[in-house]
C-alpha cells in the first residue's frame, strides 16, 4: 500500500473533527445531524482502513462499517423526524431554542 | 484494484468537464445586456407568486424516509442474494425474517396511509 | 325446695340490678326507683327465705355442706382465681335476717324520705339506689363462698356507708330551710371517718387475705378449714406466733373496723349525719353485722391451736369485746341525741357479739347479731319516727304558734335529735311508743324478749366456761364485763325512755309532735313483733334449734364446741336483776327532769359523767395523737415539697435548664439556624443558583462537556 | 512515469481535499441547503475512499445509502422546514469558539496519540490480496453476524414506525 496508515487517521481524524465542530457550533439541529454524518462516515473510514492494514483476512471491518451505515441511515430518519415534530410543536429547529430540559 | 475504478474516475473527469465547457463557451460567446423580462422566471410572462423557497409537505419525507429503509434493505440483502448457492439451507429463513421485519414495516406504513399520495 | 339453692346468685343480684336500673334508668322518676328497690329487696327476701327453708328442710347435710357455686374470675399466674356462692346453716341464718330488715327499712325509707311531698329529698331516688347497692354487699358477703367475694362485698359496703352517711352533704337548703351549712359540713366529715376508720381496719383485713391465699392457695372456706390445712397454717410462724394466729388477728382488725370495735368505734356515732335508715341499715342489718359475720365465718382460724400465750386470737376478740361493751354502755349514758344513745348501744351490744365469738361460740354470737338486728332497727326506726315527730311539730309551731311558748319560734337551738327537748310523747306518738318500748326491752334483756335469750347464752356460755376452770380468765371477763353492761344498757334505756316518752314536753316541737304515718309505723310493728318473739328461735327449753341450724357448719372441723348452752338461772336471775333495776333507775332519775335542770347522771357522777359525755375523749385523742400528727407531718410534707426542698430545687434545676435552654436557643438559632441550617441551605441555594446555569438545556453544551472531559481523561490517561 | 503509488497519492489527495473541503463546507455554510449539498461531495470523497482502500463493495452501499438516499432524506427535511434555507442566518451559536478551540485541541491530541501508537500493520504479502468478495460479505454477514442482521431489520422497523408517527401531518 502506498499511503501510509497515518495518513488515513489523520485525514479521518480531521473529518471527525469537523463533524465535531459542526455538531458542537451549529445552529440549526438539522446542521448538527449534519455533522454527526461526518463524524459517523470518519468512523466508517477508520473501521475500512483498519480492517485493510492490520486485519485484511478478517472481513470485520467491513462488517461493522455496513452496520454503521444502516444504523447511520435509521438514526437519520428517527432524527429528522424529531427535528420535523419539533419544528411543528414549536416553529423552530434552532437547537438553543429547543431548550425544554432548560432551568 | 485502483485500475478497476480508473474507468470512473476518467468517466467522472469527462462527465464534469463537458458541461463545464459547454457553459464556460457560451458564458464566453453571450451577449450581457440584462433587462427585468429576461431577468423573470419564466419569460412566457407568467408572474411568480411567492419566494422560491417553498416548504415541502411532510409527505414527501415519509416517502423518502420509505425509500431510505428499504434501500437499507437492498443492501442488506444483495451479500445474502449474491451467496445464496453457498448458504446453508438457515440462510433463507433468515433472510425471510428480515424481509418480514420489514414487510411489517411497509404493511405499518400502509395502514397508516403514509403511501397515498395526496 | 332444694331449686332455691340454684336461685342464690339472685339474692345479691336483685338488689345490685336494682340499684343498676335506678342509676342508669329511672333516677328522673322517684317513685317509680323506689319501688323498684323495694321489688328488688323484696325478691331478695322471697328468694332467700325459700334458700332458709329449703336448708332447714335439707337436714344436716345441707346445713354442713350447703350449696355451691363457682365462677373462675381472675387468671393469677398458674392458678386461677375463683369467686363463688356458696350457702349452708350459718349463711341461711343471716338469709332469714338480712333482706328482711332490709326491706323493711326500705319500705320505712319510702315514707322517711318524704316520697311526694314538697319537702322531698331532691335525691331520693339516688337515696333508694345507694340503700339497694349497699343491700346487695351485704347479701354477697352472706352467700360469699371465699373470702375473695366476700372482700368485694365487704368494699361495696364501705363505698356505700361513705355515700349514705354523707349523703346529706348535698342537701338542698331551698328545701330543707333547716339544715344549715355546719351540718351539712358534719355529714361529708362523718361520710369521710367512716370510710377512713373502716378502710384500716379494711387493710388489714387484705393484708390477712393475702397471707392466707400465700400459705394456702386458695381462699375458699371450706378448703381453708379442711383439718390439714389449719394445721399447716399452724405450723407455719409469723411474728413468733403461728400464722394461722396473724391471719386471724389481721381478718380480726377488719371486724373490728366494719363491726365498730373499741378502738375504732369512734366513726359509728358520727354515722348517725346519715339519714336515720341508714342508720339502721347500718347498725342492723349491713354493715356491722358484716364484722361479725366475717369472725363468724372464719372462727376455725381462730380457733386453731388457740392458746393464751402463743396463739391468743380468740383471746383478744373477747378482750376487745368486753372493752367496746362497757365502753359502749357508759358513753350512752351521757348522750343527749336519741340516735347516738343507740349508737353506742349498737356499739356496746357489739361487743357482746365480740365476746360470744371470742368464747369460740359462732352461735351465740350470730344469735345474738339476729336478734339485735331485728330490735335495733326498730329502735332506730322508731327513733326517726320521733325525729320526724319532732321536726313536724318545729314546722307546725313556726306557722301557727301558741302564745306562751311563741319566743322559742325562732329558737335556733332546736334540735329534732335532741332528747332533752322531747318529753311526753307517748301522747303524741301512741303507735311509734309501744314498739319502742319493744325494742327497749328486748335491748335490755328481758324475758321474754330477744334479746334475753341471746344476751343471756353469751353470758351463760361464759359463765359456764368459768365454772369449768375458775380461774381468771376471759370467760370470768366475758361474764362481768357483760353482766355490768346488762345494769349499763338498761340504765342508759330507762333514761332514754324517761326523756323520750315520759314527762312533760320541754319543747314546744315535742308539744306539737303529731303521729308518723303507718308507712313507717307498720315496719315497726312488724319488727316489734319479731322482738318479741325472735328469741324464741335458739330458746334452750325449745332445744335451742338455731344452734343445731348452725353449729354444724363447723362440725366438720372439729374444733367448735357444738354443745348447745344450757339454760343457766344464776345468769339468767342476776342479768334479768340487773336490767330491772336499771331500766327503774333510769326511769325514775329521769321521770321528772325539767327543761335546763343539771340532769341527775351528771348531779351524781360529776366529772365522770364529762368524761363519759366526751366519750372518754377518744375523738380529741385520736385529733391529737394521730389527726394532728398526720396534719403536721402532711404540713412538713407540703412545706418539704412546696417551700424548702423540693420544689425550690425544682424551681432551681428548672432555672437552671431554662437558662441553659436559652444558651442552647441562642446557640441554636444564631449558630446551628443561622449558620448550620440556613447557611447550609443558602450555600446549596446559592450554588444551585449558579449551577443551574450549567444546565442549560442545549445539547450542545452538554456534548462541549462530555467532549471536554473526555479530552481530560485522555489527557490523564496518557500522562500520568 | 507516474508509479502505482504516485496515482495513489495523487488520487488520495484529491479525495482528500474533496472530503476535508466538503466537510469544511457542511460546518461553515451560511445556507443549510449548500451545508446539505455540501456533505454530499464529503460522502462522495468517502465512496473514493472507500475504492482507493478495496473495498468496492462498500463504496458502492456508502454511495447508495449515504449519497443516495439519506442525503436526500436530509434535503426533504430541510425544505420541509421553512425558511430556514432562505434567511442568511448565522448558523453558529455563541459557544462556537470554545468549541472550535476544543476541537482543536482534540485533532491535535488525536494526531499526537495516533502517532505514538505502535500500529500492528500486517505484513505486505497479506495487504497485497484482500480479495474479499460480496459472496464472503454475505456468507459472514447470514453466518456470524446473523443476530446483528435481523437486529438491524428491527432497528429499522422501529425508526420507520417512529418516524412516521411523528413526522405525519396530524
Amino acid at each position: 500500500m502506498g499511503i501510509p496508515l497515518y495518513w488515513w487517521l489523520a485525514v479521518a481524524a480531521a473529518l471527525f473533527c469537523l463533524g465535531l465542530y459542526g455538531a458542537l457550533s451549529r445552529k440549526n439541529a438539522i446542521g448538527v445531524l449534519l455533522g454527526i454524518e461526518l463524524m459517523l462516515n470518519a468512523v466508517n473510514i477508520n473501521l475500512v482502513v483498519f480492517w485493510r492494514y492490520i486485519t485484511p483476512q478478517a472481513l470485520t471491518g467491513q462488517i461493522f462499517a455496513m452496520f454503521v451505515i444502516g444504523i447511520a441511515a435509521a438514526e437519520a430518519a428517527a432524527g429528522l423526524a424529531i427535528i420535523i415534530a419539533a419544528y411543528r410543536q414549536r416553529d423552530t429547529v434552532v437547537v438553543d431554542e429547543l431548550d425544554m430540559m432548560h432551568w | 484494484m485502483l485500475s478497476e475504478f480508473a474507468f470512473v474516475g476518467v468517466l467522472i473527469v469527462f462527465a464534469s468537464l463537458l458541461p463545464i465547457a459547454g457553459l464556460g463557451f457560451a458564458w464566453l460567446v453571450r451577449p450581457k445586456k440584462p433587462n427585468p423580462i429576461k431577468k423573470s422566471t419564466y419569460e412566457c410572462g407568467l408572474e411568480t407568486i411567492g419566494g422560491t423557497w417553498v416548504q415541502f409537505r411532510a409527505q414527501y419525507y415519509i416517502f423518502a424516509l420509505m425509500f431510505v429503509v428499504f434501500d437499507v434493505e437492498a443492501v442488506f440483502l444483495l451479500p445474502w442474494a449474491v451467496a445464496y448457492d453457498q448458504l446453508p439451507a438457515y440462510a433463507l429463513i433468515e433472510a425471510v425474517i428480515f424481509i418480514a421485519i420489514l414487510a411489517l414495516a411497509l404493511v405499518y406504513a400502509w395502514r397508516k396511509d403514509a403511501l397515498r399520495w395526496s | 325446695m332444694g331449686f332455691f339453692f340454684n336461685l342464690t346468685p339472685f339474692v345479691p343480684l336483685f338488689p345490685l340490678l336494682a340499684f343498676a336500673v335506678i342509676i342508669l334508668f329511672t333516677h328522673r322518676n322517684n317513685r317509680l326507683s323506689s319501688n323498684i328497690a323495694i321489688g328488688g329487696i323484696t325478691l331478695s327476701t322471697v328468694i332467700a327465705w325459700g334458700i332458709v327453708a329449703a336448708t332447714i328442710a335439707g337436714g344436716e347435710r345441707t346445713r354442713t355442706e350447703g350449696w355451691q357455686l363457682s365462677i373462675p374470675w381472675l387468671p393469677a399466674g398458674t392458678s386461677v382465681l375463683d369467686i363463688g356462692l356458696a350457702v349452708d346453716g350459718l349463711s341461711a341464718a343471716m338469709l332469714f335476717m338480712v333482706p328482711f330488715v332490709c326491706l323493711m327499712i326500705f319500705i320505712y325509707s319510702q315514707g322517711y324520705m318524704n316520697l311526694g311531698k314538697a319537702n322531698q329529698d331532691p335525691r331520693y331516688a339516688r337515696f333508694f339506689a345507694y340503700m339497694s347497692l349497699f343491700a346487695a354487699g351485704m347479701l354477697g358477703l352472706v352467700v360469699a363462698r371465699d373470702l375473695l367475694f366476700a372482700f368485694i362485698s365487704w368494699e361495696v359496703m364501705g363505698l356505700c356507708s361513705y355515700l349514705l352517711i354523707g349523703f346529706w352533704s348535698f342537701r338542698n337548703r331551698n328545701t330543707e330551710d333547716h339544715i344549715d351549712e355546719a351540718q351539712v359540713d358534719r355529714a361529708k366529715k362523718a361520710g369521710l371517718k367512716a370510710f377512713i376508720t373502716t378502710g384500716i381496719g379494711d387493710v388489714l383485713l387484705l393484708a390477712g387475705i393475702a397471707l392466707l391465699y400465700s400459705y394456702t392457695g386458695t381462699l375458699t372456706f371450706r378448703e381453708l378449714f379442711q383439718p390439714e390445712t389449719l394445721a399447716a397454717l399452724q405450723q407455719q410462724t409469723l411474728l413468733g406466733m403461728p400464722a394461722v394466729t396473724v391471719i386471724a388477728l389481721l381478718i380480726f382488725g377488719g371486724a373490728v373496723g366494719k363491726s365498730a370495735q373499741f378502738p375504732l368505734h369512734v366513726w359509728l356515732p358520727d354515722a348517725m349525719e346519715g339519714p336515720t335508715p341508714v342508720s339502721a341499715l347500718i347498725h342492723a342489718a349491713t354493715m356491722v353485722a358484716a364484722g361479725v359475720y366475717l369472725v363468724a365465718r372464719t372462727m376455725p382460724l381462730f380457733i386453731a391451736g388457740f392458746d393464751y400465750t402463743s396463739a391468743p386470737a380468740l383471746y383478744w376478740v373477747a378482750i376487745i369485746g368486753a372493752i367496746t361493751v362497757l365502753l359502749g354502755a357508759t358513753i350512752g349514758l351521757a348522750q343527749d341525741d336519741i340516735k347516738r344513745v343507740l349508737a353506742y348501744s349498737t356499739i356496746s351490744q357489739l361487743g357482746y357479739r365480740m365476746m360470744g365469738l371470742g368464747l369460740g361460740g359462732v352461735v351465740v354470737g350470730i344469735v345474738h347479731l339476729l336478734t339485735h338486728a331485728f330490735f335495733k332497727a326498730l329502735l332506730f326506726l322508731g327513733a326517726g319516727s320521733v325525729i320526724h315527730g319532732m321536726e313536724h311539730g318545729h314546722h307546725a309551731m313556726s306557722h301557727h304558734a301558741p302564745g306562751d311558748l311563741a319566743e322559742s319560734r325562732e329558737d335556733e337551738s332546736f334540735n329534732a335529735n335532741d332528747m332533752k327537748q322531747m318529753g311526753g310523747l307517748r301522747h303524741r306518738m301512741p303507735r311509734t311508743v309501744w314498739p319502742y318500748l319493744f325494742g327497749t326491752l328486748a335491748l335490755v334483756g328481758l324475758a321474754p324478749f330477744a334479746g334475753f335469750w341471746s344476751k343471756d347464752e353469751i353470758l351463760g356460755e361464759a359463765f359456764v366456761g368459768w365454772q369449768h376452770t375458775l380461774a381468771i380468765d376471759h370467760h370470768l371477763l366475758v361474764w362481768l364485763a357483760g353482766t355490768v353492761g346488762v345494769f349499763l344498757t338498761a340504765l342508759y334505756m330507762g333514761r332514754q325512755l324517761a326523756l323520750v316518752f315520759w314527762g312533760r314536753p320541754r319543747h314546744q316541737a315535742a308539744a306539737q309532735a303529731h303521729e308518723s304515718p303507718n308507712s313507717r309505723t307498720v315496719p315497726l310493728m312488724i319488727l316489734a313483733g319479731f322482738a318479741l318473739v325472735g328469741g324464741f328461735a335458739n330458746a334452750p327449753f325449745l332445744g335451742s334449734p338455731l344452734h343445731h341450724f348452725m353449729a354444724d357448719i363447723h362440725q366438720a372441723s372439729h374444733l367448735v364446741n357444738v354443745a348447745a348452752t344450757e339454760f343457766n338461772f344464776v345468769v339468767a336471775g342476776m342479768s334479768t336483776i340487773l336490767a330491772v333495776t336499771g331500766l327503774l333507775a333510769g326511769w325514775l332519775l329521769y321521770r321528772n327532769y325539767q327543761a335546763g335542770q343539771v340532769e341527775p347522771f351528771k348531779r351524781y357522777l360529776g366529772p365522770v359523767f364529762t368524761v363519759l359525755e366526751r366519750k372518754y375523749y377518744i375523738d380529741e385523742f385520736y385529733q391529737l395523737a394521730i389527726v394532728q400528727p398526720v396534719v403536721w407531718l402532711a404540713d412538713q410534707v407540703f412545706n418539704f415539697d412546696y417551700r424548702w426542698v423540693i420544689d425550690p430545687f425544682v424551681n432551681l434545676v428548672a432555672a437552671i435548664g431554662r437558662w441553659a435552654a436559652d444558651i442552647s436557643g441562642v446557640f441554636d438559632s444564631v449558630a446551628i439556624d443561622t449558620f448550620l441550617v440556613e447557611g447550609v441551605a443558602r450555600a446549596f441555594n446559592a450554588a444551585g443558583r449558579w449551577l443551574r446555569y450549567t444546565q442549560t438545556g442545549r445539547v450542545q453544551n452538554y456534548l462541549l462537556v462530555v467532549v471536554v472531559t473526555v479530552l481530560m481523561l485522555v489527557g490523564l490517561y496518557l500522562y500520568l | 512515469m507516474l508509479t502505482n503509488q504516485m496515482v495513489q497519492i495523487l488520487v488520495f489527495v484529491i479525495l482528500t481535499i474533496m472530503t476535508l473541503g466538503g466537510g469544511l463546507g457542511v460546518v461553515s455554510s451560511r445556507n443549510l441547503f449548500h451545508s446539505a449539498l455540501f456533505l454530499v461531495l464529503s460522502l462522495v470523497g468517502v465512496v473514493g475512499y472507500y475504492a482507493l482502500l478495496d473495498a468496492g463493495f462498500l463504496a458502492v452501499v456508502q454511495l447508495l445509502i449515504y449519497v443516495g438516499a439519506i442525503a436526500v432524506l436530509i434535503l426533504f427535511a430541510i425544505m420541509l422546514s421553512r425558511g430556514l434555507m432562505a434567511r442568511r442566518q448565522h448558523q453558529r451559536n455563541e459557544q462556537w469558539w470554545i468549541a472550535a478551540l476544543v476541537v482543536l485541541l482534540v485533532f491535535v491530541v488525536l494526531l499526537v496519540v495516533l502517532g505514538q501508537v505502535d500500529w500492528p500493520v500486517a505484513d505486505e504479502q497479506a495487504l497485497l490480496s484482500p480479495n474479499v468478495s460480496v459472496g464472503q460479505l454475505g456468507q459472514v454477514l447470514l453466518g456470524p453476524y446473523m443476530i446483528p442482521f435481523e437486529v438491524i431489520s428491527v432497528l429499522l422497523l422501529a425508526a420507520l414506525v417512529g418516524a412516521i408517527i411523528l413526522a405525519r401531518e396530524t
